[in-house]
């Protein structure tokens, strides 16, 4: 590492030197060409060399003494660049389309758009596909053997782990929505909600994903 | 007369005029255009003679005051209405000071005085005190930050967050069109004004003390709706007090109430706050 | 002039603790507070100590390390604002009137409108209030509770920063004031001094800003 550097060891002049030059590099917005600096200290009659001074005393800091294109400027140390940057996790929630249309995955998993959208009443739009696909939380399974071989879409095992469920199979049925009051009335003829698996077996109408099924840009 | 000094209203100029010096012991310079309001003006005059503001002399400064109204009302200088009011209001702490009346409790002219020097201290130390902080090195004026900051460069990483509940009622909600759904009307709860009022004629007519209205709430029947519990009882007394069967009294605002029958002489209705 | 000062003398840790440091806080034009420093450098596990050094290090240089705002920044020495013509910011100049109303705010914080009128012995003139809450020295704290609910006034992080103050509790001439009485309401004095104080957190006697409090039209 560094030797130890001695500091404005020099006389009171030059100590006065180098902090006027450092003080003015430091606030500058943009790097200083020598006779920028020259006209903001017109006393200093050795620039040059007082700038190879300040940037040998600067060489093994946190921030180097750098001459960039345009004139001289303080810089970041190169090695220590990696503390400029700083990671950050965003938590975001679904919106409530989103999370409509993953609730309709989760039980009625693997279906297809179309599927979907007959259960809602409503078009899904291809975004909130997208989102619930970069949730890590829906999947794409396999194409529905139909015209038009449709995406069929299941959910993940990181959905049961963002959800809080043993498995699949553990969220509520029919008796225990009506139960907590999630769903009211009396519900007609062949009205069921079902049980749902997330098992990658695929259904019998369900034919594996083309290889070219990519999951940058799946044909939803 | 009001005991605190007179509520001062002159709106300051943005121009800051010059502060007239007061120099000149005949108080020449009669001119109040430069103060800002009665108080300044006897700041002004008490530092022109003291240099002590913890000493500050009231009578005098009183006297000194008046002189420089009467002056200024002789050489026909329009004056702003707070002048002549504290003017009127220094006469009366004058006279006060001057005669202390051992009746009146209420205007001691001591007190009254202190609370003018007081008033002109701490008027004084906050003009100290924006002088030593505009004295202070300031940043862009004397202290500078680093001209090219680098700003660190921020991977933000998405994560998503939802509930089962969220989930499931999102599901309910899906669902729940292909139900019938059976509609039922919500019932307002509601307290009657009447309700409140027989328990209140029961309770504050048996009673010569002041009760909170805190206590007549609680006395009233339970029912499901606290807030119209309030509100009946709340309408009760000021129907009552209306009438003179009841006193309501309140210390301050947003204090407690308190409510006391009047008794047979129903005819005094005493409502302040 | 300065002692000759040896730098990163101590063992490579030492010198590498320091670095880090100051790349940070040298690349940053704002404070930054211990806390989101200890965020930076995760490894630092002495950071008060540091700082100090760091302090002592840069003391007598042509930018020093300073205590502003609840936190840390480099700034240019004191003495050197004359060489600093390029960087000098028009100075908004503050009417008399407006001085003294942020002084009362900064020393009687939280206070309202109708309290820095009792203290001046005039009404505060309109623009007054609009200039302090523009220069960003000035917020809205709360409102209270009181009839009219009037709106409290507190200075910000910014004012630190602006004055070079560390915290409010440095501003200048505050023991003397309040040793004086001067802080108190008018008296008969209240049983405590009050001690001014700029944080977040609302009085007994505050109540939130309502939701429609927007900055841009204050009900003052």
């Amino acid at each position: 590492m560094a030797e130890p550097v001695t500091l404005f060891g020099g006389g009171p002049g030059q100590s006065e030197a180098l902090r006027r030059l450092e003080a003015v590099l430091f606030a500058s917005a943009g790097p200083l060409t020598e006779e920028a600096l020259a006209a903001r200290l017109p006393e200093e009659d050795n620039l040059s060399h007082r700038l190879r001074q300040l940037q040998t005393i600067y060489a093994n800091r946190g921030i180097n003494l750098v001459e960039v294109a345009d004139g001289w400027a303080f810089r970041t140390a190169g090695d220590l660049a990696y503390l400029m940057t700083a990671e950050r996790v965003a938590e975001r929630r679904l919106s409530r389309a989103a999370m409509e249309t993953l609730a309709i995955i989760a039980y009625h998993q693997p279906v297809t758009r179309a599927e979907i959208e007959e259960v809602r009443g409503v078009a899904v739009g291809k975004g909130t596909l997208d989102i619930l696909l970069e949730t890590g939380w829906v999947r794409l399974r396999g194409r529905r053997r139909l015209p038009g071989r449709p995406v069929t879409f299941g959910t993940t095992a990181a959905f049961l782990d963002a959800f809080s469920l043993a498995a699949i199979t553990d969220l509520p049925g029919l008796d225990d929505l009506k139960g907590a009051g999630l769903l009211e009335g009396t519900p007609p003829a062949g009205f069921s909600v079902p049980i749902p698996r997330d098992d990658d077996a695929l259904d019998a109408d369900e034919d594996p994903l083309d290889a070219d099924d990519g999951d940058d840009a799946p044909a939803l | 007369m009001s005991e605190d000094p007179p509520h001062l209203r002159l709106v300051d100029d943005f121009e800051d005029p010059p502060r007239t010096p007061l120099e000149d012991d005949d108080m020449l310079h009669v001119d109040v255009a430069g103060f800002e309001g009665p108080l300044d003006l006897l700041l002004a005059l008490a530092r022109r003679n003291q240099v002590d503001l913890m000493k500050i002399q009231i009578l005098p400064l009183a006297e000194q005051y008046l002189a420089f109204i009467k002056r200024a009302k002789d050489l026909r200088i329009e004056l702003a209405a707070d002048f002549l009011v504290m003017a009127a209001w220094l006469a009366f702490l004058k006279s006060r000071l001057l005669a202390p009346d051992e009746n009146d409790g209420g205007a001691d002219g001591e007190e009254l005085a202190e609370d003018l020097a007081f008033r002109l201290r701490r008027l004084e130390a906050m003009r100290e005190a924006a002088d030593a902080l505009f004295a202070r090195p300031r940043l862009g004026l004397h202290l500078f930050a680093r001209g090219a900051p680098e700003v660190p460069i921020i991977h933000e990483e998405k994560s998503y967050k939802g509930s089962l509940y969220e989930l499931l009622s999102a599901y309910g909600t899906v669902r729940q069109v292909e139900l019938a759904r059976d509609t039922k009307m919500e019932k307002r709860p509601v307290f009657s004004l009447v309700d409140a009022r027989r328990v209140m004629e029961r309770i504050v007519g048996g009673h010569a003390e002041w009760l909170p209205l805190e206590a007549l709430i609680a006395a009233m029947p339970s029912h499901e709706s606290r807030r119209a519990v309030i509100a009946s009882t709340f309408g009760a007394a000021l129907e009552m007090a209306r009438e003179g069967k009841i006193s309501v009294r309140q210390s301050a605002p947003f204090a407690p109430l308190y409510l006391r029958s009047n008794g047979m002489d129903g005819a005094e209705t005493n409502k302040d706050g």
